[in-house]
């Protein structure tokens, strides 16, 4: 569904992706990983189009993606900081965004299960930090699509709307759909991941289920694996460095191997 | 009477003529007549009855009058060609006077009326008609030359070099004629004093009225209206004297008044409307009087080089006025000062006028307003009218 | 697009900012009109606010909304929409509201004065068109500032920097120009160097309906033949539409090139 | 455009004595060095303006040539008579004649005098061109 | 207090939109030099020039920075920093670096011009003085504008008008009041209605001092004529005061409660 | 240390708390938990004044807090929603906020620690949402004060630098500092706090030692516990709900009884 061919995008002097495979085709929750900075959100972002990366290409459903952006109807994103129009009343922003939209929205009964009803007529400026994250995720997942991409969903929530959400991606994974999410809360990751790709200094070090990465580096405990992974030092991306070489393989779900020295 | 026509006593003018004593009058019946140049050299009247029409072929003068008291009425005139040597006329009067020149019709004749050494004659209710597209060369409409005590009046003037021209043509009046689409001048006074203009209306030409080298010109409730062009007035004075200039309308001209070279006139109750320039001193003019007029929405309200101490302006109602009357009796409490910075500066270098109304514009003026540097601290209204007058 | 346009019309709406400004031109109309019953000099009283305040007005705004709309534009770039519909459209939101406004606020008192029953219609609708463009043409530029300015302080300086260059220092650059080398035949230069200038060429346009007479004094009669004809009007309303178009098509370029 | 530019008769105006250029016959005109245009109703007016000047600053110094209205001709090398006969329009009798024999001709037929360019310029000042 | 003043002003200089501002002024008192060698000539213009662009200036800015500085705002709170410090140095610091900027814009060209060897020397003070009263005025009008406006269209939208209207309208109510009324000794409403205008206020106090009748307006004459020079100056420049002082004390009131 | 008698705010029609007592005196770590929008942020900044109650007063050191915010010096905060000039680079912003406050920083070592050399040149709207964060968290510990306030401290910040802060806030407990800490992540409280405040709808339902409240949930898993505690609905809130009538008791530290009903 997704195809990234060696994605490549610098900010000024920083190589924030540095040739970057990436496939997503089968339905299934793929928590993308790494340290802050290593490059996640600009990942999503570019698949968004909102980042447009120096060199690769990004195919969707087949299709290069382009700026008219018609292929965005099948994604739902949310993104890591939100901003928005802070003068705005939540239930005008969600009925802005319904109407830019002409697709059947859920926002009524994601509303409901939120407990947002209250703040409804609130200014989006005046919402406590986790109310403000809440709106967010009603924005995102009240459109039946595809493709959901999840930029750092838990920040701020509390346990009751974690719970909630946790639902919801469940959910979303049986209605057969393809999720991306970052997240650094590794329980998260341990409860839902189907896949996980790591990335590191704009590189995929690990592309593979997370019990592969455990037996890699020999650690039950996944964030333990993880802190493992970074603090050894002894990693080796998966992709040569190379732009101009083809990628070694095609990634197609979680069949790499991944080539992690440790 | 003797009647001239097809199936009347005469078959042609020049045969009725013949026969006419003084004081005979003779009817020339509606016809094409082809007998250019008519010459009448007896004291008779020569009545057009349903508008006959003599047609000069292109090569002839039209009527040629040589005796005294004639009267030529009801002719359409017309074609008398044109020429670079000699002024070909509709009408030529020679040396005469008590004539009368009344409800005629002259079409494309090179120049339409001449009246040369002429006296005491009255050129009434005309239509002249050049082409209505003004070529370069035409005649002029009334053309006066060496003249006195003539009257021209409710005359149309359309499509000439000059639509009246006076050359040391004296005490004569030129009333009520609409002169309009001439190429040069409406009405044209060259080396004549004491002539009067009233109540006429100059219209689209090069300029409205031109008077040069004459005295004691008297201009009276005329409109000089749409004179537009580069070189266009409403009224063009040069090296003139003692004249009067009152209760006339200047209106959308380029310049309402274009002055050069005069003096002692008194330019007073008249209305400057929507001109590019209302009044154009252009140097060496003293003791004139520029007093209760009406300037109202003219580009530039006055213009004016060298040096203008000996005249007086006084009494305008200015419409860009600002100033204010704390004692209310009417009169402004600061003078007004008409010549903007921007005047100057566009004298100077013509092609800035594409600036005009632009901000920096409005602030240069704004700021010349405090102390004159540029522009003549004489040229000043010191009791400016608060309101219009109305007339 | 038209939801784009239609959203960011409503919002300034929404900022009543849009009242107070419709409101700014019919007080001055109106109050131009009781001064004076003249319709030809509340013309040109009204020209003069409008060369100097439109375009400033639109500057700001136009920057004002690019830096205020981040957030906004942030969450529609992740829906499907086509980027240039998000920028252009509010831009155009933005464009057609001030120009509304202005449209509303100076037409009515004069509709309510008889316009109509006039012979100053035409100028009128020269000066309404006039306004309109530069409405157009100074919005998009200040969009296009805050858009390449990240530092909303200095996108605002700029803006106003703009609109002081263009409304007083070039023209006072180019009347000194014009003063120093007057023994060279300038009608054409002159011309020519209008055309930069979008207020320029929109007080010439009027300018040529209100103060033809003047204009008609110009050595050359270049006026005449340039600006005088339909031919030369028609080119004058051009270049003001390309000096709209231009920023516009810069907005689109940068548009879609920047990374969010 | 540094050249001579035609006349638009019954538009143009003088540049000296502001009148509106109309006859074909006793046009002029002059052209600075810089390209810079100047018109004339007449030559007389040519003349006077001129006199006081640097001639040297002129690219060219233009004349109607009398037989040919309308159309322009070098005021330095052309032939000029005034004569009483013939009328021009701003007072002067003053003609241009693209060659002397021509123009001595004229003065067998018309009368009045001839001049060069130059002497021209001495002969002639406003002075006595205003009659009366 | 001094550090935020400092800060604030730092950030505006980064910006460097006051170099363009302080250039601004000096290419204008420059080329008003370059014009006219008259010392008060020159006082003049540029009073025209001051009084349309400081006040529309310092009220952009106001706004603009206290926007522009909500996130530096809510970082100093929770610093052991007084409440009003930080309200109040911010203000200071936009209204003292638009106040030097013009000083020094304005300033420089006068001193190379001479002008301490002249007699225009307190002339050019009550210039220089006026220029910066404003300033402080209209940054603390601008500031408290949009302290109280949280929807930032409306703040500039607000600023705006209230520039056109004190800088453009206003003079054009009071006329056409003045013609309506003409009936009426009006004096004393002259006076009472320019005190609620400073940038009125700012002009018949220079003009009272430069004594130019002719650009005087009515109120001015009023000012001049019931007061006499002296009174005249002394109430106006009281007023400027009390119209600086003012907004402060507002932005105080509101500054301190206000919750983050 | 600090007091909180009786406060009371509204935001409109909104009450946010509605007479809040509480001391923080002893050293410790007290994790202030409840759900999204129950008032945690608007009881943190009313201690820094940023908010201004509406009734009820607070006291630092013995002393009412006051505007001119002397008593800010012994305090450092940390805001949930970090607002930055987003032009600012990240040195700059350091050196600006230690130009206004005359204590020693240690802003150079925490660079270090949280590994921000790289980002110091970049500007604070190009940071990655975790190194934001981090950012955030220099900004808040580079000076030694006797209480440290963090508004959700964990957001977005990867497991590196998660175990990184989880030392400086222990180091700060030994050096005898009182914390104040709001967060969702329940692992976080129970690795963490001494003591649990929780805040339900601007009234304080507990306050005590986890293990306390654990048993009186009778449910070893604080997270459990938490939801137990709001999905339960039968609360009790420990104060009065009349707000002229004194505290029934002055608190002090955690040997308040909580009267929850369940
Ligand atoms: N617009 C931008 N301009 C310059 N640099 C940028 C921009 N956006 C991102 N960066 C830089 O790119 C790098 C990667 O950022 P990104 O947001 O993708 O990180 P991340 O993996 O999502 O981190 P986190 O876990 O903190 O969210 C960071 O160093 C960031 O500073
Ligand atoms: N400035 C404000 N204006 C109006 N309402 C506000 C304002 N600030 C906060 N609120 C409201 O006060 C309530 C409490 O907000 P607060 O930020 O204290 O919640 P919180 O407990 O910190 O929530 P979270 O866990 O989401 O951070 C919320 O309903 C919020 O909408
Ligand atoms: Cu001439
Ligand atoms: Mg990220
Ligand atoms: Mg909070």
């Amino acid at each position: 569904m997704i195809h990234l061919h060696h994605i490549h995008k610098s900010f000024g002097r920083l190589e924030v992706l540095r040739g970057v495979d990436l496939a997503f085709d089968r339905p299934g929750i793929t928590a993308v990983l790494g340290p802050n900075g290593s490059g996640k959100s600009t990942l999503l972002k570019s698949i968004l189009g909102m980042v447009l990366p120096d060199q690769g290409e990004i195919h969707f459903n087949g299709k290069p993606i382009d700026n008219l952006g018609q292929y965005r109807k099948d994604i739902s994103y949310l993104p890591q900081i939100a901003r928005f129009p802070e003068n705005l009343r939540v239930r005008e922003l969600i009925r802005m965004i319904e109407s830019f939209r002409s697709q059947p929205s859920q926002s009524a009964e994601l509303i409901h299960q939120f407990g947002l009803e209250s703040v409804l007529d609130s200014q989006l400026g005046h919402l406590s930090g986790g109310t403000r994250q809440k709106v967010n995720l009603v924005l995102t997942l009240m459109y039946d699509t595809p493709v959901i991409i999840l930029d750092e969903p838990t920040a701020g929530l509390d346990p009751v709307a974690m719970v909630k959400l946790k639902e919801l991606i469940i959910q979303a994974r049986e209605d057969g759909k393809i999720l991306l999410i970052t997240t650094h809360i590794m329980s998260l990751v341990e409860e839902l991941a189907d896949r996980v790709v790591f990335l590191l200094e704009g590189r995929i070090y690990f592309d593979g289920k997370p019990d592969e990465l455990k037996q890699r580096v020999d650690e039950p405990n996944l964030e333990k694996a993880i802190a493992n992974l970074l603090s050894g030092g002894h990693l080796t991306p998966i992709q040569p460095l190379d732009a101009s070489s083809k990628p070694i393989k095609k990634m197609n779900g979680n069949v790499v191997q991944p080539q992690l020295k440790y | 009477k003797l009647h001239v026509g097809a199936g009347q006593p005469f078959a042609t003018i020049q045969a009725a003529m013949d026969e006419a004593r003084s004081g005979d009058q003779v009817i020339v019946h509606p016809g094409l007549y082809r007998e250019c140049p008519v010459v009448v050299n007896k004291s008779i009247t020569l009545t057009g009855y349903g508008m006959p029409v003599l047609d000069a072929l292109g090569e002839k003068e039209g009527i040629i009058i040589e005796a005294d008291s004639v009267t030529i009425e009801g002719f359409e005139i017309r074609n008398t060609g044109y020429s670079y040597i000699e002024d070909r006329a509709g009408i030529r009067i020679k040396r005469t006077k008590a004539f009368t020149i009344r409800n005629n019709r002259l079409i494309l004749t090179f120049f339409g009326i001449y009246l040369e050494h002429a006296k005491s004659g009255r050129v009434i209710n005309n239509a002249i008609l050049g082409k209505p597209l003004a070529e370069a060369n035409s005649g002029n409409g009334i053309h006066l030359w060496y003249c006195k005590d003539i009257d021209i009046v409710g005359n149309l003037i359309r499509g000439h070099r000059d639509g009246i021209y006076f050359e040391f043509a004296t005490q004569s009046r030129v009333r009520r004629n609409i002169s309009e689409q001439n190429l040069r001048y409406g009405l044209h006074f060259m080396f004549s004093n004491d002539d009067i203009y009233t109540g006429n209306t100059f219209r689209d030409n090069g300029a409205g009225v031109a008077v040069m080298f004459s005295s004691r010109i008297h201009m009276l409730n005329n409109l000089f209206h749409l004179n537009w062009g580069q070189a266009a007035y409403g009224l063009l004075l040069k090296e003139i004297y003692d004249a009067e200039i009152r209760e006339n309308v200047f209106q959308k001209n380029t310049v309402g008044i274009f002055t050069e070279g005069s003096n002692r006139i008194h330019y007073k109750d008249n209305d400057f409307l929507n001109n590019g320039w209302a009044v154009k001193v252009a140097g060496a003019c003293e003791k004139n009087d520029f007093i209760r007029n009406n300037f109202i929405g003219n580009s530039f309200d006055f213009a004016a080089v060298g040096n203008m101490e000996t005249n007086r302006i006084e009494e305008n109602f200015w419409g860009d006025y600002s100033g204010y009357d704390l004692d209310k009796n009417g009169i402004g409490d600061i003078p007004y000062r008409p010549i903007k910075l921007f005047n100057y500066v566009v004298d100077q270098t013509p092609e800035t006028i594409i600036l005009m109304r632009s901000l920096l514009v409005e602030i240069l003026n704004f700021s010349e307003k405090v102390s004159p540097v540029l522009t003549p601290a004489e040229v000043s209204d010191a009791m400016p009218n608060m309101h219009r007058y109305i007339r | 697009m038209l939801r784009i346009i239609r959203y960011s019309f409503a919002d300034l709406i929404r900022s009543r900012w849009l009242y107070f400004y419709t409101g700014f031109y019919l007080v001055l109309t109106g109050a131009l009109f009781l001064i004076s019953a003249d319709l030809s000099k509340v013309i040109v009283s009204l020209m003069n606010a409008i060369l100097f305040i439109v375009p400033l007005v639109a500057l700001l705004f136009g920057v004002m909304v690019q830096y205020n709309t981040r957030e906004f534009t942030e969450l529609l770039l992740a829906q499907p929409i086509p980027r240039r519909s998000i920028f252009l459209g509010q831009y155009l939101g933005i464009a057609t509201a001030l120009a509304i406004s202005f449209l509303l606020g100076a037409g009515i008192p004069f509709i309510l004065s008889g316009i109509f029953l006039s012979g100053e219609i035409w100028n009128f609708s020269i000066l309404l068109l006039s306004g309109i463009l530069l409405s157009y043409i100074f919005s998009a530029l200040g969009y296009l500032l805050a858009l390449i300015n990240d530092n909303r302080i200095r996108g605002f300086g700029l803006a106003i920097l703009v609109w002081l260059l263009l409304a007083v220092v070039y023209d006072g650059l180019f009347l000194l120009g014009l003063a120093w080398f007057s023994d060279y035949p300038l009608e054409n230069v002159a011309i020519g160097v209008t055309v930069f200038n979008p207020i320029d060429l929109a007080r010439i346009l009027i300018l040529l309906k209100l103060d033809v007479s003047a204009l008609m004094g110009y050595t050359g009669a270049v006026f005449n033949k340039f600006l005088g004809t339909s031919l030369g009007m028609g080119l004058a309303l051009t270049i003001l539409v390309v000096w709209a178009v231009l920023p516009v098509s810069m907005i689109r370029y940068i548009s879609l090139r920047k990374d969010f | 455009s540094t050249g001579p530019q035609p006349i638009s008769y019954g538009e143009d105006a003088c540049n000296f004595c502001k009148m509106t250029i109309v006859d074909q016959q006793h046009s002029a005109e002059a052209v600075t060095l810089k390209g810079k245009v100047y018109k004339f109703d007449a030559i007389e007016c040519l003349v006077h303006y001129v006199s006081p000047l640097d001639e040297a600053t002129f690219s060219h110094l233009l004349v109607a040539n009398y037989d040919q209205p309308g159309s322009l001709m070098d005021a330095q090398t052309s032939s000029y008579l005034i004569s009483p006969n013939l009328p021009s329009p701003m007072g002067a009798f003053l003609n241009a004649f693209d060659d002397a024999n021509r123009s001595a001709a004229m003065q067998t037929s018309m009368t009045g005098e001839l001049h060069s360019w130059e002497s021209l310029k001495t002969t002639l000042t406003l002075k006595n061109q205003i009659p009366q």
